[in-house]
């Protein structure tokens, strides 16, 4: 990985009342970056000392362009949704390690800003892939998702797709049913990564799951960033492991959640 | 890059350093995973991460929060055990040409003496012994805050340590030149300071603690007005060298530690903004010698007015 | 604008305040200046600079430095003495309605019992007593650093008060809990806290100190961390109400304040940048109330988990 | 004063390596502001609390214009100068008492960024004016004060005007010798004040100072920017006086410098 460096924004655009889309061009993750990996985004107040991850959302290696989408939550992300095409901002990255890039027959299951991750994802997977995005209201992104596979939205307000979470448009549209799924890639809220998880389990299928928590350094060294874990860590040697290093990817099996 | 002519290498208890410049506990790892950013030979030394003599699974996250101009910590010195770090760790370090310096962590003076003991033959150049953590409940800052403590735990791993002893001092004191001196009467080589100031954070819409062990430990550009306070305060408390760290981001910070009294710098919680920080405040004080024609670091030591 | 659903009032000691938001003493004058940009009214409280037996002339300039997120003071407590205080600044204070709280600083005991004295049949609605003022040199800090020395002054000055006392707290201290305890120990009606901590810059291309004073008080929004800790220890220790400060810039700043146990709030180094900052708190507490459908701000005193 | 608002920069132009000059729309100041009162400036970078105290260098009344001159020194004025036009800033003002118009027959002496507030000075005094401008090297505004009164420069290394300090310059132009001098204005470093105020009490001549300190609140309340005065001052009831509020201009035996 390259050191921070200071990018230029190409195209910034709203999706939705609080999510975000743009495009930097940093040749370094374009040429490098998976899916499912993270960069660090820098705040320009300098109030702000620790990095924003922000997941890789879509890359364009000829260009040497990213695509991060990015909901505002906060300080960080409200300054980001204020950026505008030419505006510079400090990165780096690729981080962390993606997505194992298997299966015949897989569902991706996005919720709410978990979705982003998982455009780039179905462009790389081989194989039937059923795509299940879920939002609480408004939804973003699923336009995109459709060059790739089957799109299933819910929404918890049942404003579109089916009304409920993603498990609920899992099973609505008989996914399990009709296909034979050999993996689920999924990010999203913890909780729906806790339903998930026992899901999967219930129904014998592998799935890898995406994880957040706070960072500090990024980069493996400050151990803010852990997650519990069902074995010891190899490198931490406690049942804790770094999710900006060995993670944020993780299969459900191997972390507590 | 650097001219003959400027020195820019201290001594610090003994211990020769090509440069002034170290990196704070606990930012760094034991250097690993930032050298895929700094070349660790340009480091006047290393300072790894808190070892304790078994394996420490830390607290429950979130363990970090932001705050203005500064974040809070409460890893509560997560870390594989010092056997572990021996094999792993510091056979990693032991390939660079830099000085190795080992945090060392304790629930009770015991396991502090362990620690220290077990790296008593291995090629450390100093051992750091942080009385100062103020994310655990047992040990760390519970030393810190007491002259007799202090100088009783110092008095303590001296007995078991071969390397020049660093005794890292704690903020959260209302006079800290009693604690350094505390720490010279109980012999130790030099001190480092400071360690975080105990802080908090809530979350005002969940109204709940931002962290999971509701209080962590203050750093950043924040804090740096109440280190160079302390630094200049012990120096003129104490005779042995001083460590200073707090909020260094760039060079003009880490003078400003030297001018105050400290014979060495540590960089914390830049390394977490800016990776290459290190280099950049090692490569701006050899600036700032070069345009005031310092000819040797050692000048500048504590000469501010 | 304030809907009467609402009740923003709180009880401190005994006194009614119609919400829960003073300045911090020393950043508001005695309200005169900034009765040009705020209605005084409005404030809960108005919290004066200290005041002092005689006429103090302070300290040499400089006397103020800017820090990261921060600023350092040492103004040395300037001021024109407690007769010419009542003559001038409480007879423009008296024609608002507002309570008043006077910040009283001393030397010596005596010092801040004839303050208290000659105050106490004046139209004062609250003393609050500085026993932590970095900047000078007897009197301040050192009689804040000690429980001892904290309860026998808090008695000392009861003795002579007619209105509730306020015991301002320092944080430069090991354990803040055991200082608020003895405060409530010696009678003390509420606790204020924090005062500054002590800190320093250096001008490194002088390599002078930035004060005259060399040392100052730190405050602004770099402190605001240990400020909430310490209300939340505080909270914990003693059963008198806590009024809260330390970097409070804005509303969400000063609920946060609120939920670690302050039943009011001090605006002090944010009326520097913003001089209508108490007002824009006010109004933003009163939002923040709205939006959770919060009936009766004392709910919200100490409800952090 | 009103309070403080957020205007807009109209113009903005570098003077000389380090000096800047910056127009602003703020109909509060172009109306109510004197020659010799400041404004509060504020940073837009959020670590930086306190507001840069910067003189009136010219008002334009009619078209609601400000003009501040001021000098790259640290990282505030370094902020400012790298604003453009139509961003915004922070400002209160016009703060403090500024210069009185007296004098028949009056010097106007200016110390490097001490020029500027003298002219919008020279533009309102009556009488003659001889207007006397000293610069370490580099001058900037001297032009500008042609169509005011006599101009004479000086520069420590001679590369313009008297080689020397602004004694110098009056010295060797004989203007004491040459005219009936009733007053002295001046701006300008520490010593050079100093050196005024013994040369005016020498030669028997009033002289009015504007004078610097560090300021936090601007306004009156911190006693942050206090000067030593020779009388007890009215305000304070000690020999200090607030330079924000008294000042900054003094007559020269008021105050200690
Ligand atoms: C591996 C990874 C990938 C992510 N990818 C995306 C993405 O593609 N799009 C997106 O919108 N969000 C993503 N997030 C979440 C995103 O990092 C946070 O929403 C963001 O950091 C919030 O910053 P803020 O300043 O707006 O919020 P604030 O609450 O003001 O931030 C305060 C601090 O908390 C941290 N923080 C707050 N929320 C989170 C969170 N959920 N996860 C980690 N740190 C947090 C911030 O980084 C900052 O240090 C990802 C998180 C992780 C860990
Ligand atoms: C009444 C008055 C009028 C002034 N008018 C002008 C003017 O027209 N043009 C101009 O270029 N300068 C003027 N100055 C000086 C100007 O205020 C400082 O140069 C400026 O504040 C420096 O800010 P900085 O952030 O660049 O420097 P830094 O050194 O980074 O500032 C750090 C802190 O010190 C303060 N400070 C530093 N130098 C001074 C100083 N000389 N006086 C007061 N505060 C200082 C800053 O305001 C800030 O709070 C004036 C000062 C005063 C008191
Ligand atoms: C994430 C984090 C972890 C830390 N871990 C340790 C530690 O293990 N041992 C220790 O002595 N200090 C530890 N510290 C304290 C730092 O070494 C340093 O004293 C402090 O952060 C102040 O410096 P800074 O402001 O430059 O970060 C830690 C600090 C941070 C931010
Ligand atoms: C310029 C200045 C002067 C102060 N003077 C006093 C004082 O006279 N008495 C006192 O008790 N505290 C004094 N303080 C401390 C403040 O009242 C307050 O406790 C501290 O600044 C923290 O709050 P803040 O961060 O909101 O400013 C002063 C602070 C500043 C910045
Ligand atoms: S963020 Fe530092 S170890 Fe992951
Ligand atoms: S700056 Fe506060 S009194 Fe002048």
């Amino acid at each position: 990985m390259n050191n921070r460096r200071n990018v230029e924004i190409v195209d910034i655009k709203q999706l939705s009342s609080d999510v975000f889309s743009m495009w930097v061009k940093d040749e370094e993750i374009a040429s490098n970056g998976k899916p499912g990996q993270f960069a660090s985004l820098y705040c320009n107040n300098e109030t702000r000392l620790l990095p924003r991850p922000i997941s890789i959302c879509e890359i364009n290696k000829d260009e040497g362009l990213v695509r991060f989408v990015y909901r505002v939550v906060g300080k960080g992300t409200k300054e980001f949704s204020e950026l505008k095409v030419s505006d510079r901002i400090n990165i780096l990255g690729p981080i962390g390690d993606g997505f194992n890039l298997e299966g015949k027959n897989v569902l991706v299951v996005g919720g709410g800003i978990g979705i982003p991750p998982l455009l780039e994802l179905s462009k790389h997977l081989d194989g039937k892939k059923h795509i299940i995005l879920g939002y609480r209201d408004e939804v973003f992104l699923d336009d995109e998702f459709k060059q790739y596979g089957d799109v299933y939205v819910s929404t918890e307000d049942g404003s579109s797709g089916t009304k409920g979470n993603v498990i609920d448009a899992i099973v609505a549209n008989k996914l399990l049913e009709d296909n034979e799924i050999d993996m689920i890639f999924a990010c999203g809220p913890t909780p729906m990564l806790r339903g998930l998880k026992d899901f999967a389990n219930k129904n014998g299928i592998k799935a890898q799951i995406s994880l957040e928590e706070r960072m500090a350094c990024g980069v493996g060294a400050c151990l803010s960033c852990v997650c519990k874990t069902k074995e010891k860590d190899h490198h931490t040697h406690v049942h804790n492991t770094r999710i900006c290093k060995e993670g944020p990817v993780f299969y459900a099996n191997e972390v507590e959640i | 890059m650097f001219n003959n002519e400027i020195n820019m290498s201290v001594n610090i208890a003994g211990v020769e350093w090509k440069n002034p410049v170290t990196t704070a506990s606990g930012t760094f790892g034991s250097g690993i995973e930032y050298s895929d950013f700094v070349d660790l030979n340009a480091l006047g030394a290393v300072t790894t991460k808190g070892v304790s003599n078994v394996p420490w699974e830390g607290n429950q996250t979130p363990r970090i929060a932001e705050t203005t101009s500064g974040m809070l910590n409460a890893i509560g010195l997560q870390n594989p055990g010092v056997d572990v770090f021996i094999e792993r760790d510091l056979a990693f370090l032991k390939e660079f040409d830099t000085n190795i310096i080992v945090n060392v962590c304790g629930r009770t003076e015991r396991d502090y003496c362990e620690v220290v003991e077990k790296l008593a033959d291995n090629d450390v150049d100093m051992l750091e012994i942080n009385i100062s953590c103020p994310n655990v409940s047992e040990g760390g800052i519970t030393f810190g805050q007491n002259c007799d403590s202090v100088e009783s735990i110092t008095k303590a791993v001296k007995k078991y340590a071969k390397q020049p002893i660093i005794m890292k001092l704690s903020p959260n004191v209302s006079n800290i030149g009693d604690i350094a001196r505390a720490a010279e009467a109980g012999g130790a080589d030099a001190v480092s300071l400071i360690n975080t100031l105990t802080g908090s954070k809530i979350d005002i819409h969940r109204r709940k603690f931002e962290l999971a062990n509701k209080t962590g430990g203050l750093s950043g550009p924040a804090i740096k007005p109440i280190a160079i306070r302390m630094v200049y305060e012990v120096a003129k408390a104490v005779n042995i060298p001083i460590i200073g760290m707090g909020g260094i981001m760039n060079a003009e910070d880490a003078i400003e530690f030297i001018l105050a009294g400290a014979s060495a710098v540590a960089v914390g919680t830049a390394n977490f903004t800016n990776q290459r920080a290190t280099l950049e405040v090692i490569a701006g004080i050899y600036d700032y010698m070069k345009k005031y024609n310092v000819k040797d670091i050692n000048e500048l030591i504590g000469c501010v007015e």
